[in-house]
């Protein structure tokens, strides 16, 4: 069996998940020996975990005398010959596509000089933002790579330029997709899509990035007027519902909406529910439950049931309740 | 050669010299050509005497026009390179300054690599500026990446004694094993032979022989390399 | 003053109850700060360090930017009110403290695969919350702990521990009435190949006594591992453990990846 | 600006050497540089060279009143001055990480493991005590400053005398000139001598030249694969050490200072073949700092006791 890559690790069988694990011996794989994928094996730095002659080393381990060894505290996925240790607590590990919320960090406009004070490898770059996107460095929006007000076409002009603050400046959080990435791995974003661009009228959680998996959409809208876009790198917007046709049209792309930094009105009944499905979401986190639509929903359904305070959902007891509400399902539902 | 301090006013009767390091023009009103030492050394001229320079032993490189400098590669900029050469102050190193080079294809200099280039720009008001080409002609000439070998820092005095074709230590050298050698006036010279040890060995003849260090002269040098490991 | 006060009695124990070679109760906590990337609380006994670990990311400052790896800044503070005997104030120019940062900083440059991260920053903060001995020796097990916590790759663990001799009696993680007696080595070791990345002593001691705590400090190395290991492989059995409970919603997920 | 790094063909170069056992200067592994020490005119100035690196120290004594937590102890404090002039590494004014750790170290190495007596140096409980000052300039650096600087230190605490004093009544000091009493040396309880060592990864593959320079002048302990050990680092092996251990020995093969932060991993094995090495040199250089010391009192015509 194919472990996916982008998949939770062996998630079939993770509650039955031996206590022998955590005491046994190293794991270690013999070169005939078929990889187990349906038991997740944990490994922590410098175990041995099979020979460097019958595998290939693949991310989070290195090859020390012959043999692979785990460089980060994780699980072990074998693809073919490709053996990786994935770890459970990391920073966002980009890939193109994905779908990301970020922050802006720095407005560059014109990068006189910019190469010289720090020995840039890249070429100069200017009009660009810097984006804090819980990555190991921060990612890079183009000025060509956002829409601009005036149709999806325009051509950029140096007025746009002059201007780039007016589009987005240090502290605005946007919605974005991976590009590209650069030769020293830093990722290039795009907005270039009516769905995305910058965020307001709600809030932002974050979460471990790997508790966010890859969905058929990242944009989910909740009833009772919240809408939720889990960015895949761990950052998750939950904000106001908007309309859809209040975003659609080709002409209707006016900058006064999509660039504004003044919220709209919010009732008192969306800003609590904002506030509940917030507290869900973190109260999944704590617990290191994988956040997807789904569950979130159903978690709502349990709080807005039990018609407890949104921030009593914080509580331990109220807390391990809801946990337990929706994980006892699955476990019925777990033969399928 | 006279010893010369700074200050002191030098007179000659010909009419255009050329000046060297360590040497200023002073206006003169009768029409005398005059200098001013503004380095402490040796006052040396060439042989039809209107070329003056002063010799001394200072360690610190300044460059100037036309000289050949071994360069480290410390940074990349823009088109170009940042290279240091000893001075106060970095170089640049323009990525088209290289035979064939062309916006298309540029040679590829990583960081820390050396290179022997010519300075091209020497202004005490300016960054100095290197190419690796003659400028008329756009060849190489020698200048370029310096790949393998090993990298001698010496004296200011001793690199420009062995770019002196006359003096003894390379032809003592390169008579008992065969190496390639690039002479900046920076204070660095570059060796390249066949064997490590060749290069050790090289590496602390000229060492022993230079004048701010060991001094050795022919003979001593001589039986120095008869003690070494060859 | 401390003299008068027998470090190691007739009947072979030491002044708090352990015998000779007897180590110091651990206790690890990984969930000390949640704001941080990677966070460890590791005491050992009395002696109490809190790590937090951000990064890798973006570099703050421009200038220490390295082309080729991440660059690890190091920042230690020692409470004033860690220690009984000596409550000042610690500044940033303070020399102790900037010698304990420095110290870890040099013994994870070489063991954090910073070349993975070119032009990155992975930041440490070391905040020393109580002190009864061993300070380096629960510093460096804290970041280690806390760096795997973070998912930073690393070579191997770092395990560091205290060795002093008493009248030619070895013994190991002393406390501060200790240390202020005896002549003491810090040594920290990486289990996979039993290396020695750091070695610091301050006070006299015979080459032979010295070889003897080496040996033993080498011994104890594998005890600390043993308890760092189970901690930080029973906090990824947890993770996973919540991870399985999203089971239901992740089967369409995987379906959906498997159709692609 | 920060010193360039060594460039490709440099770095290239030395571990190719390094593989043949081949060191740049023509030295085995376990050499050090040669080493000499010049005394001014006063005691306590010394001037001490090991290859091109070269440091002053200069010991001087004044009286001072105790601190008052210990009455009976003299003071000491050690200054340790890096400038350009050393090496156009070092920037003028701001102290620099290079002056902060040679002052940690010096400070390690002598005042830490109580060289000094320093109950010795009070004259009146409570009221008077020497203050020795220690200053250390390093004029300068091809690599192995901390060695020279700690030789220098050690040679100036043996070759000062402090006038000698007579406590005359309650409270009243006496300093006698030399030229009536002889001065009085320093009691030290031993003498600590620095050594540096540089450790370079094991050879990729251990080749015949390796073997040969096992055999010639290595680490005991050191095998063919085990990292290769070098006394006395300079310039070049210097910067490019991947690991360094710096130890502090009596001659009576007593360890005071023991500082390996970080960088390659030793097997303990290895340490100790380096100890007991550095052992030796500390032997080797007492009896060598002893003999010059005693020359130069006979040369200015000191009393010696």
């Amino acid at each position: 069996m194919i472990i996916p890559f982008s998949s939770p690790p062996t998630l079939s069988s993770a509650s039955r998940f031996g206590e022998d694990v955590s005491e046994g011996e190293d794991f270690y794989m013999n070169d005939g020996e078929d990889f187990e994928a349906e038991r997740a094996t944990i490994t922590s730095p410098g175990e041995s975990i099979t020979s460097a002659r019958a595998f290939m080393r693949g991310h989070g381990t290195y090859v020390d005398s012959d043999e692979v060894v785990a460089s980060v505290a994780g699980i072990i996925e074998r693809v073919n010959k490709l053996v990786t240790v994935r770890a459970l607590r990391t920073r966002y590990n980009p890939e193109v596509g994905d779908l990301v919320i970020g922050r802006i960090t720095e407005v560059r406009i014109v990068a006189l000089a910019c190469a010289i004070e720090n020995n840039e490898r890249r070429k100069v770059q200017p009009r660009r933002w810097k984006v804090d996107a819980n990555a190991r460095q921060d990612a890079v929006l183009m000025l060509s790579s956002v829409n601009l007000p005036g149709g999806v076409q325009r051509r950029k002009l140096e007025s746009d330029e002059l201007q780039m603050r007016s589009f987005f400046e240090e502290g605005d959080l946007l919605v974005a997709e991976v590009q590209a990435f650069f030769a020293d791995g830093a990722m290039s974003l795009h907005t270039r899509s009516l769905k995305y661009g910058k965020l307001r009228n709600g809030q932002l959680v974050s979460v471990p990035p790997i508790l966010i998996r890859r969905l058929k959409s990242h944009f989910c809208s909740l009833p009772s007027g919240v809408d939720l876009i889990l960015g895949l790198n761990g950052y998750i917007w939950i904000s106001k519902h908007v309309q859809d046709n209040e975003k659609e049209g080709e002409e209707g792309f006016d900058a006064e909406a999509v660039y504004s930094n003044q919220n709209d009105d919010i009732d008192d009944a969306t800003r609590t529910a904002i506030a509940r499905v917030s507290n869900i979401i973190r109260v999944l986190a704590s617990r290191s439950v994988p956040i997807t639509d789904a569950i979130v929903l159903e978690a709502y359904e349990w709080a807005v049931e039990r018609d407890s305070d949104a921030k009593d959902l914080l509580l331990g007891d109220v807390a391990d309740a809801l946990i337990a509400a929706v994980t006892t399902k699955d476990e019925l539902t777990e033969q399928w | 050669m006279p010893v010369v301090l700074p200050g002191e006013v030098i007179q000659t009767q010909h009419k255009t010299i050329k000046l060297g390091p360590g040497l200023q023009q002073i206006s003169n009103p009768e029409e005398k050509t005059a200098m001013t030492v503004t380095r402490a050394g040796t006052l040396e001229q060439n042989a039809k005497g209107n070329q003056f320079w002063v010799e001394g032993n200072s360690r610190r490189y300044v460059p100037a026009a036309q000289e050949p400098v071994i360069g480290i590669v410390s940074a990349r900029q823009g088109e170009g390179w940042r290279v240091d050469i000893g001075y106060a102050h970095q170089a640049s190193l323009d990525g088209l300054a290289f035979e064939g080079a062309s916006r298309r294809n540029r040679p590829n200099l990583k960081v820390n690599s050396l290179v022997y280039a010519r300075v091209s720009l020497a202004h005490k008001d300016m960054e100095p500026e290197l190419e690796c080409f003659d400028a008329q002609t756009r060849k190489a000439e020698g200048f370029g990446e310096l790949k393998g070998g090993f990298l001698v820092r010496c004296s200011l005095k001793m690199s420009r004694n062995l770019l002196n074709p006359n003096y003894f230590l390379l032809p003592l050298l390169g008579s008992r094993f065969p190496l390639d050698t690039a002479l900046g006036t920076n204070g660095r010279v570059w060796i390249s032979a066949k064997e490590v040890k060749q290069i050790i060995v090289a590496a602390r003849c000229i060492e022993a022989a230079d004048p701010d260090g060991g001094g050795m002269d022919q003979n001593a040098i001589k039986k120095f390399i008869s003690t070494l490991d060859l | 003053m401390s003299s008068r006060i027998e470090i190691l009695n007739e009947g072979g124990f030491r002044s708090d109850g352990r015998r000779q070679y007897e180590l110091r109760e651990m206790t690890f906590d990984s969930t000390a700060q949640a704001g941080a990337d990677g966070s460890a609380r590791v005491a050992h006994g009395l002696t109490e360090v809190l790590v937090s670990v951000f990064g890798p990311r973006e570099a703050r400052v421009r200038a220490q930017t390295l082309h080729d790896r991440a660059s690890i800044h190091v920042e230690a503070t020692i409470a004033p009110f860690s220690s009984t005997s000596d409550r000042r104030r610690r500044g940033r120019g303070d020399k102790r403290t900037l010698e304990l940062a420095a110290t870890i900083k040099a013994t994870f440059e070489p063991v954090v695969q910073t070349s993975l991260y070119p032009r990155s920053q992975i930041d440490i903060f070391v905040h020393v919350l109580q002190q009864d001995g061993g300070v380096l020796q629960a510093s460096i097990n804290a970041t280690t702990v806390a760096l795997v916590n973070a998912g930073v790759p690393l070579a191997d663990y770092v395990c560091a521990v205290t060795g002093g001799v008493h009248a030619a009696a070895p013994m190991l993680d002393l406390t501060s009435l200790e240390e202020n007696d005896l002549p003491h080595v810090t040594v920290a070791s990486m289990p996979r190949s039993g290396h020695l990345t750091l070695v610091s002593m301050e006070t006299r001691l015979h080459v032979d006594r010295f070889e003897e705590i080496l040996r033993l400090a080498g011994e104890a190395g594998p005890v600390i591992h043993k308890e760092m290991r189970a901690v930080v492989r029973q906090r990824t059995k947890d993770l996973l453990d919540g991870m399985g409970k999203g089971l239901r919603e992740s089967n369409p997920a995987e379906a959906m990846i498997e159709d692609e | 600006m920060r010193p360039p790094s060594p460039s490709i063909p440099e770095k290239d170069f030395f571990f190719s050497a390094l593989d043949q056992a081949l060191r740049l200067d023509g030295r085995d592994f376990l050499e050090a540089r040669p080493h000499s020490l010049s005394f001014g005119a006063e005691l306590g100035h010394v001037e001490c060279s090991l290859g091109k690196t070269r440091v002053l120290a200069q010991v001087d004594a004044k009286m001072v009143r105790p601190e008052p937590q210990r009455p009976f102890e003299g003071l000491i404090s050690i200054h340790c001055e890096l400038s350009p002039m050393a090496s156009t590494e070092y920037e003028p004014g701001r102290q620099s990480d290079e002056e902060i750790a040679l002052a940690r170290m010096l400070d390690k190495i002598f005042r830490r493991s109580d060289t000094i007596d320093r109950e010795a140096l009070c004259i009146l409980a409570g009221e008077r005590v020497w203050h020795l000052r220690i200053a250390i300039h390093a004029l300068a650096d091809a690599g192995g400053l901390l060695d020279c600087a700690s030789l220098a230190c050690a040679a100036a605490l043996r070759h000062f005398r402090r006038p000698d004093v007579e406590v005359v009544g309650a409270n009243e000091v006496i300093v006698h000139p030399p030229a009536l009493r002889a001065p009085v040396p320093l009691a030290l309880h031993h003498t600590p001598y620095c050594i540096t060592f540089a450790c370079y990864r094991a050879a990729p593959e251990p080749s015949a030249a390796a073997a040969k320079g096992a055999g010639a002048g290595t680490v005991a302990g050191q095998t063919e694969t085990a990292p290769r050990v070098l006394l006395d680092p300079a310039g070049l092996e210097h910067r490019l050490a991947q690991g360094m251990l710096h130890l502090a020995l009596t001659p009576q093969r007593e360890l005071a200072v023991v500082h390996k932060a970080g960088g390659l991993p030793l097997a303990p094995g290895v340490l100790m073949g380096a100890v007991q090495v550095a052992a030796r040199r500390a032997r080797e250089l007492e009896a060598w700092l002893d003999v010059r010391v005693r020359e130069d009192w006979v040369r200015k015509k000191v009393e010696v006791r």
